[in-house]
């Protein structure tokens, strides 16, 4: 059997072509790209064909009604769901078939909607488990600074199922940027916090960001989206409804008809 | 007076997380309470309906002393209860969720379940749906559909907007006022969303540390800044 | 050095027997029986006059814990005889011990047969015994085609090895022949089977609780061939057990069951029930154990001490003994017993009745094997399959 | 192999597992405990039909005494060990707190207990009756056709396994209690405050699961051996088929009733009693490993994928 | 450096939150334990060391059990299933070959084959997404098997080389463990069995307090508490799973080698549902997160039940319900945990009276 390669530079993608709108080589920067992907439970298709790409280093907001499909496509990039149809591509290699954690391997950082630490570990033996894995010699001061940068320093010892609400959100992202992910997604990451420690997650999002981490962030509070993000998409109905900065995304009829309300 | 919670002290283990609290609702009111945070506003939410036992001080429902009486019995005597964090029996269709709603309120012979389907249409087309497998945001309208069904007299909500898109948030209050107004329904609900708790309250209370520390009336909840400040610090 | 036993003026001897777990119903009466036998020789003055003790613990039909009682009987016990355990499997598991050991062991269970070990006494009559009486007597009786269904384990199937050597010898054809595991409780499909093939009578050579449902089943589902059996009524009772008529006829090839109407057997089964008025039934082997300790006994007297390597030599010359069963003799140089085998015969109000009586000595091992224990040391179990071309499954 | 026999063992089958199970997927599936000890609870309905039948009860008035038995210890067994409200009832009144947790949520504690409570009831059943109780003939004799000729009681067993599930599965899925019950082990405190007296819920759920436990005890106690140990014997298929039926436990142990029943019956004809148990089991194994979902997990596909078109 | 710091330094890699017993003072009384237990046979003879022995060698089942279970959440009803492979194959493989070198090669082989079995099955269930209940009862099915199997291979075709299989009754007189060879050789028995099984025990059990404190440790932690998270953080479960359980399997092994050499027989029982439950029994009493717990309980459950068998009662399996039953309603975590809770409690009350007995002695 002959294969024709005709793509010599694009690594093994298992015989599928990336597509035209991904750029892979050095001096392009996607670092996600989704093709045509497709996600159905049963009868019903709660992601449709969706074409979505972020760039290195870019911080980009997905919002949308409950139900639109937002934590579906998420867990379709991180592979907590096998897609029904479609490739996902990273850096330039395609992901689709990858297990979840090899995909966290490449790179993929996740938080989930829920605060999912776990519960009956230590803060600290929480985040002990992401730096192992990138830290070679003496935990103990890793695993403090990384605390220290979520500002749990001092509640090192305390079982994380006792944290607060917020207090869990945050060392869960913790935890995710420690395997010093290029790419960060983050579902719904201030639900139910209060203002300030809603400005302090911004904070911390903005923080990493600026260390060059992509973000995707899913999130209904649209302050907060607007405090840190100027790219924001859309999802409505499992497609992507509209694509833009956030103030003409926040002006939008439409927008305001399906999601935003208020008149 | 529909309920008046007096005095009232709860801990966890040995820490104190309520300390004298003192809070009346009167029949038909819309009621807030706002803290930041660890406040201790779930606590208070569940020493309420009775999933915990107060250390000292007592929560009259109609007047009544509720000590001893347990969570059930509460329910039906008219207490609908939203947890926070949406928990929906995962295993459970959509509809079956509702239908363990029927149990609050003995005392109604009405289920709500046109109400809800309207307030919720979703809920209506994912009826044969599990419920774990709801998006966020339909979890907790579902969360908010089970408790109404059963037409209660009085509805504790934590934080039901969480997690809830803007529009449909907008609706949730209107919805809650419109019921209110035609049933009597009296709400005591628990919020950080500055937007719900000027949508919804007649009046609010502010938490911190396990305490109340103000009541905030109809007037002063128009000023964002004050109630910014519970929030916030 | 030779098993010690107890010290110089006591005699000790170790009765592990099931009185829980899975064989507790044919356990209880062996214990039983023992202590009556135990009782009885205490009253005459015990052995060579000092009274007999006794290492009585309950193995809880739980083979681990049969090592540790027969490590724990024979080395902080210092037991001077030991009669331990119900099955082969059992035997197997702690026969290894008794050899280190060279302990002076009674298994008294009638067994599969073939075991020929230089510390072990096979008090039970062996699957040949008990076919040879009751096989040739169905062929006789109801004609040559049978179908055997069998546990399908070591004694199922040797015995089922052991009916395809008699049918050879005695011109029957085996039709059909069906392995039942142990767990099995439903025996439609077997009941079915036996009904295609149509045989003169069936050999059931079932074992266990689980396998005694098969009695009721058959009688519900109509199936009225006669039955030979080696393995149930003298062991498990199952005529007073079940509601008549489970068991009509059924013909077992025992050595021994309770309504024997000898008149030795029913001066002894008062004596027993006058001991135990609670008890159930008094098994095969019950007797066993019985007769079994009063002839150690016997040969301790002879011998005039305890040792065991003396009493094993004295009882490798052969010994008479008074039993239950009648006057039986151990065959020395096998250690196994020749004995007074007959065919009992179940009718459908459960009623046993003798049909056939005869002396059948062990034969495997002392005339095809050839075996002499008092010449040569042996601690091994020979299978029927290398000796007869009809036992050997692997052509 | 003859067409009339494998039905005839098919159904044979069929209703020995559903039977073994129904029991224990009732207390499984809705309280997600695991009763070690249902082996014992069938072999208490046993023994009280076998013992109230030679009292000289008639069987049927025998058989509900087996199952009201079976009931009785389940309520207890629910109160003081499972749920332990009757030893913190004490210790509340005695010590002013309470000092067991019940066992519900914790799978592996409550095999644990279940299983000590087997091995006491089967001992203790030796100790109060010995060994063996007299044994009571099947009823109904049999019907011949050809050859051949079956028990007409274990045919009637059959249609009584079918007729337990279909009552069950009303009760469970179709009545208010059932979704209640259910509700309740998946969040016990949230549907205590939407109304639901879980305690009831549980001991009534439990006591269901016990009396049918009893009422297998009660069919099979005139065909089978009734000892102290014979519970072991319905253990594994209990097991078996309520695993690989899945999440929907009654409609899951239909299934695997069928398919296990299938299996047992056509391999025990063509290759012998053997072949039958081993392929039994292996296709347990296989199902497990194939089907995430049990049965009831493949149905769903299936349905959803022909909805999906 | 003290004397006291060249001992924790000793001690590091064996402490951390995944076990008890991380001060001085529990070592120095594990010492102490220790030396006592290796002059048992001294003081009691060769029986009760060889009884002894076998509690010792089911404490490695125990343990077997305790990490796979305990630590990773894979609750095996199969461990017996290892443990009886091994000693299954060391009897093949000594009775075929009998010298001592060849004793000395069937340890390795079977538990190596134990592992491989561990391997091949953990493959087939975890890369097949089996969770759960599913892997329980599975591991279950799979002993069920192998005993309805192993009971009916009676016949002379079931034979392996020179030994058959025995069926239901087993394979009797399997040799001794032995080390060396011809006048050289050691051969364990009694005492000599005791010994090599405790310094195995201890070499397991310090093996272990290393491995669930490293940083593999805390994977298979993460990994019981939340497979999906733990993913989510690079892990690959799977893999943990497959290598904790093949661990397992080989522990179960080695234990049940021990066994087969214990009493010189291995029959289908050790497959048996009556079996394969008591490792799950000893794990819970002892509390399944304690290694320590796992091998008090496990010495203590049997050699109560021993002794209750002795006393011939009709009662002794009743005793044994109800204490478990006592067990798991009022220590639920575990008798290992809760005396160490206790400990703990004592000394703080000690501590809190000394510190004001020094603060009043020593004014300063
Ligand atoms: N396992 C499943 N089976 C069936 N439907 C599902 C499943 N998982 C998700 N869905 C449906 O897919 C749709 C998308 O769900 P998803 O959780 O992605 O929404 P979302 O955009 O994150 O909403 P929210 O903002 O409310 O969290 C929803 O309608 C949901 O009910
Ligand atoms: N189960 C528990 N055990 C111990 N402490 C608890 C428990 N639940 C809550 N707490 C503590 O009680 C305090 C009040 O918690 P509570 O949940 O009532 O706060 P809240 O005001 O509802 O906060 P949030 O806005 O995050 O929901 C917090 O400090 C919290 O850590
Ligand atoms: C006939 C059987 C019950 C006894 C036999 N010795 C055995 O193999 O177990
Ligand atoms: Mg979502
Ligand atoms: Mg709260």
């Amino acid at each position: 059997m002959t294969t024709t390669d005709t793509d010599s530079t694009a690594p093994d993608t298992s015989g599928r072509k990336p597509p035209a709108v991904a750029a892979t080589g050095p001096g392009t920067d996607t670092l996600l790209q989704t093709d045509g992907l497709t996600k159905r439970f049963g009868g019903f298709t709660a992601i449709d064909g969706v074409d979505f790409a972020v760039e290195e280093g870019q911080l980009r907001c997905l919002i949308g009604p409950n139900g639109a499909g937002k934590s579906t496509l998420l867990k379709l990039i991180t592979g907590r769901h096998e897609a029904s149809e479609g490739a996902i591509y990273y850096d330039g290699a395609e992901i689709t078939d990858l297990r979840p954690n090899e995909r966290v391997d490449q790179g993929i950082g996740m938080k989930f909607q829920v605060p999912s630490v776990f519960d009956d570990l230590t803060a600290f033996e929480n985040m002990r488990l992401p730096i192992q894995r990138v830290v070679d010699g003496d935990l103990e001061p890793a695993v403090r600074d990384a605390l220290e940068r979520v500002d749990l320093g001092g509640q090192a010892e305390t079982l994380a199922g006792e944290l607060s609400h917020g207090e869990q959100g945050r060392l869960e992202i913790g935890m995710a940027a420690a395997l010093e992910p290029d790419l960060l997604l983050l579902d719904e990451p201030v639900a139910g916090l209060s203002v300030e420690e809603r400005d302090e997650v911004a904070e911390l999002v903005t923080d990493l960001n600026a260390d060059g981490i992509a973000f995707i962030v899913i999130e209904h509070d649209v302050d907060f989206v607007a405090d840190i993000a100027d790219d924001v998409t859309v999802l409505h109905r499992g497609a992507v409804f509209r694509e833009g900065d956030i103030e003409a995304i926040r002006d939008d009829d439409e927008v305001r008809r399906i999601y935003l309300g208020g008149e | 007076m529909l309920l008046e919670c007096e005095d009232l002290s709860v801990a966890y283990d040995t820490t104190l997380v309520l300390r004298d609290v003192d809070l009346h609702v009167e029949a038909g009111e819309l009621v807030g309470v706002m803290g930041k945070n660890g406040a201790g506003k779930s606590t208070l939410m569940k020493t309420i309906i009775g999933l915990l036992e107060p250390e000292s001080g007592a929560v009259r429902y109609r007047g009544e002393d509720l000590a001893g009486t347990p969570p059930d019995r509460r329910a039906r005597a008219g207490i609908g209860y939203i947890p926070q964090g949406r928990d929906v029996f995962p295993d459970l269709t959509v509809e079956e969720n509702l239908l363990v709603g029927e149990g609050v309120n003995d005392a109604s012979t009405d289920d709500l379940y046109d109400e809800v389907y309207d307030y919720f249409p979703i809920l209506e087309e994912r009826r044969t749906q599990k419920a774990g497998t709801m998006s966020g945001g339909q979890q907790q309208m579902l969360a908010i559909g089970r408790a109404l069904v059963g037409n209660p007299d009085l509805l504790l909500l934590d934080e039901h907007s969480e997690g809830v898109q803007p529009s449909i948030v907008e609706e949730i209050s209107e919805n809650l006022r419109e019921l209110n107004a035609d049933l009597g329904t009296t709400v005591l609900f628990v919020e950080q969303n500055l937007g719900a708790i000027q949508d919804m309250a007649d009046r609010c209370y502010a938490m911190k540390r396990g305490r109340i520390v103000d009541e905030v009336g109809a007037d002063a909840l128009t000023d964002e800044d004050a109630i910014a400040s519970y929030l916030a610090v | 050095l030779t098993g010690s036993g107890s010290g110089e003026n006591t005699v000790k001897l170790g009765i592990i027997e099931d009185r829980s777990g899975n064989f507790a119903l044919n356990g209880t009466p062996k214990y039983q029986a023992s202590m009556l036998a135990i009782e009885e020789l205490n009253e005459e003055g015990g052995i060579l006059g000092n009274e007999i003790e006794t290492f009585a613990p309950d193995p809880q039909s739980d083979n681990q814990r049969y090592q540790q009682l027969t490590r724990q009987a024979i080395n902080e016990e210092n037991v001077d005889a030991l009669w331990a355990g119900y099955s082969s499997a059992t035997r197997e598991t702690i026969r290894p011990i008794i050899d280190q050991n060279e302990q002076l062991y009674f298994y008294t269970t009638q067994y599969e047969g073939g075991v020929a070990d230089s510390y072990t006494f096979c008090m039970g009559a062996t699957a040949r015994q008990q076919l040879g009486s009751v096989f040739p007597y169905m062929v006789e009786n109801f004609g040559s085609d049978v179908y055997t269904i069998a546990a399908d384990y070591n004694f199922g199937q040797l015995s089922a090895d052991w009916v395809r050597v008699l049918a050879d010898e005695h011109d029957a054809n085996v039709i059909g022949e069906e392995f039942i595991p142990l767990s099995v409780t439903d025996f439609g499909s077997t009941i079915n089977n036996i009904q295609d093939a149509d045989p003169d009578f069936v050999m059931a050579l079932l074992v266990g609780a689980n396998h005694t449902s098969f009695w009721s089943q058959r009688s519900s589902a109509g199936l009225d061939i006669p039955m030979g059996t080696s393995t149930v009524m003298a062991q498990g009772y199952q005529h007073k057990r079940l509601d008549a008529p489970a068991m009509k006829d059924v013909y077992g090839g025992f050595n021994y069951m309770e309504e024997l109407p000898t008149s030795r057997n029913e001066e002894f089964v008062s004596r027993f029930y006058e001991k135990f008025p609670e008890a159930s039934y008094i098994n095969e082997e019950a007797v066993n154990n019985y007769f079994s300790i009063k002839m150690y006994a016997q040969a301790a007297e002879a011998v005039g001490s305890t040792d065991q390597a003396d009493i094993i030599e004295e009882l490798e010359k052969g010994m008479d003994v008074a039993a239950p069963e009648g006057d039986i003799s151990l065959q020395g140089p096998v250690h196994h017993m020749t004995h007074n085998m007959r065919v009992f015969h179940c009718d459908e109000n459960h009623n046993i009745t003798v049909k056939d009586e005869q002396m059948i000595p062990e034969q495997f091992l002392s005339e095809t094997v050839d075996v002499d224990l008092a010449e040569e040391d042996e601690t091994t179990q020979y299978v029927p399959a290398n000796f007869y071309e009809e036992a050997d499954t692997t052509k | 192999m003859n067409p009339l026999n494998l039905l005839f063992q098919f159904a044979d089958n069929f209703a020995f597992v559903v039977l073994s199970a129904v029991g224990l997927a009732v207390i499984f599936g809705m309280m997600g405990v695991i009763n070690l000890g249902h082996g014992e609870f069938i072999m208490i309905g046993a023994y009280g039909t076998t013992l109230a039948s030679n009292a000289g009860a008639p069987l049927p008035v025998a058989m509900i005494s087996g199952i009201v038995l079976a009931a009785i210890l389940g309520f207890v067994v629910e109160r003081v060990v499972v749920s332990g409200a009757a030893i913190n009832w004490v210790s509340e009144r005695a010590l002013g707190k309470s000092v067991v947790e019940p066992l519900y949520g914790r799978l592996l504690d409550s095999m644990v207990a279940t299983w000590a409570i087997g091995l006491v009831l089967t001992q203790g059943m030796r100790i109060l009756f010995g060994n063996s109780i007299a044994q009571v003939a099947t009823p109904l004799g049999n019907v011949a056709y050809g050859a051949f000729s079956y028990s007409t009681y274990r045919i009637l067993l059959a249609a009584v396994a079918v007729l337990v599930l279909g009552a069950m599965y009303v009760v469970f899925t179709r009545t208010e209690f059932g979704i209640r019950a259910r509700a309740t082990i998946q969040d016990a405190d949230t549907a205590r405050s939407l109304g639901v007296d879980t305690d009831r819920m549980y001991t009534t759920t439990f006591v269901i699961g016990s009396a049918l436990a009893g009422l297998t005890g009660a069919l099979y106690a005139p065909t089978l051996t009734v000892v102290p140990g014979m519970g072991s014997s319905f253990l594994v298929e209990a097991f078996v088929a309520v695993v690989i039926g899945g999440p929907s436990v009654l409609l899951g142990t239909t299934l695997s009733g069928g398919l296990l029943g299938a299996i047992d019956a056509a391999f025990t004809n063509l290759f012998g009693t053997f072949a039958g148990q081993i392929a039994m089991l292996v296709a347990a194994v296989v199902a497990i490993r194939l089907l995430s979902g049990g049965l009831t997990g493949l149905v769903e596909d299936v349905r959803n994928r022909m909805e999906g078109e | 450096m003290g004397l006291g710091e060249r001992f924790d330094r000793l001690v590091d890699p064996f402490e951390g939150p995944n076990t008890f017993g991380n001060t001085r003072t529990f070592w120095v009384g594990f010492a102490l334990v220790f030396a006592l237990l290796v002059g048992y046979p001294i003081g009691f003879g060769s029986y009760a060391a060889s009884s002894a022995a076998l509690y010792l060698l089911y404490a490695i089942l125990a343990l077997s059990l305790s990490v796979v279970w305990g630590y990773t959440g894979i609750l095996s009803f199969g461990q017996v299933v290892f443990f009886g492979i091994a000693g299954y194959t060391f009897g093949i493989v000594s009775l075929n070959l009998t010298s001592a070198v060849t004793t000395m090669l069937a340890l390795p082989l079977a538990v190596g084959l134990a592992t491989l079995a561990a391997f091949v099955l953990g493959y087939f269930m975890f890369y097949g997404e089996v969770r759960d209940v599913y892997v329980t009862i599975l591991t279950l099915v799979v002993a069920i098997v192998l005993n309805t199997f192993m009971a009916q291979t009676a016949g002379a075709e079931w034979s392996v080389g020179s030994v058959a299989l025995g069926g239901f009754n087993g394979i009797p007189a399997i040799p001794n463990l032995t080390f060396g060879v011809g006048g050289a050789a050691l051969t364990l028995d009694g005492s000599s069995l005791y010994w090599f099984t405790l310094v195995a025990l201890l070499a397991v059990y310090l093996g272990l307090r290393a491995l669930v404190n490293g940083r593999f440790g805390y994977a298979m932690v993460a990994a019981r508490e939340d497979a999906d998270r733990t993913e989510m953080l690079g892990y690959d479960v799977r893999r943990i799973k497959l290598l904790v359980f093949s661990l397992g399997g080989a522990l179960a092994g080695f234990s049940g080698v021990l066994y087969a050499s214990w009493g010189n027989y291995i029959s289908p029982t050790v497959f048996g549902i009556t079996f394969a439950s008591i490792p799950v029994v000893w794990v819970t009493v002892g509390g399944r997160r304690s290694l320590l717990g796992a091998v008090v309980a496990t010495v203590a459950i049997e050699w109560f039940r021993q002794q209750l068998s002795v006393t011939g009662s009709q009662y002794a399996m009743v005793v044994v319900g109800v204490v478990l039953l006592v067990a798991i309603l009022f220590v639920p975590e575990g008798i290992v945990p809760r005396a160490r809770e206790a400990v703990v409690a004592v000394r703080e009350r000690a501590q809190r009276t000394s510190d004001s007995d020094t603060m009043e002695g020593t004014p300063e």
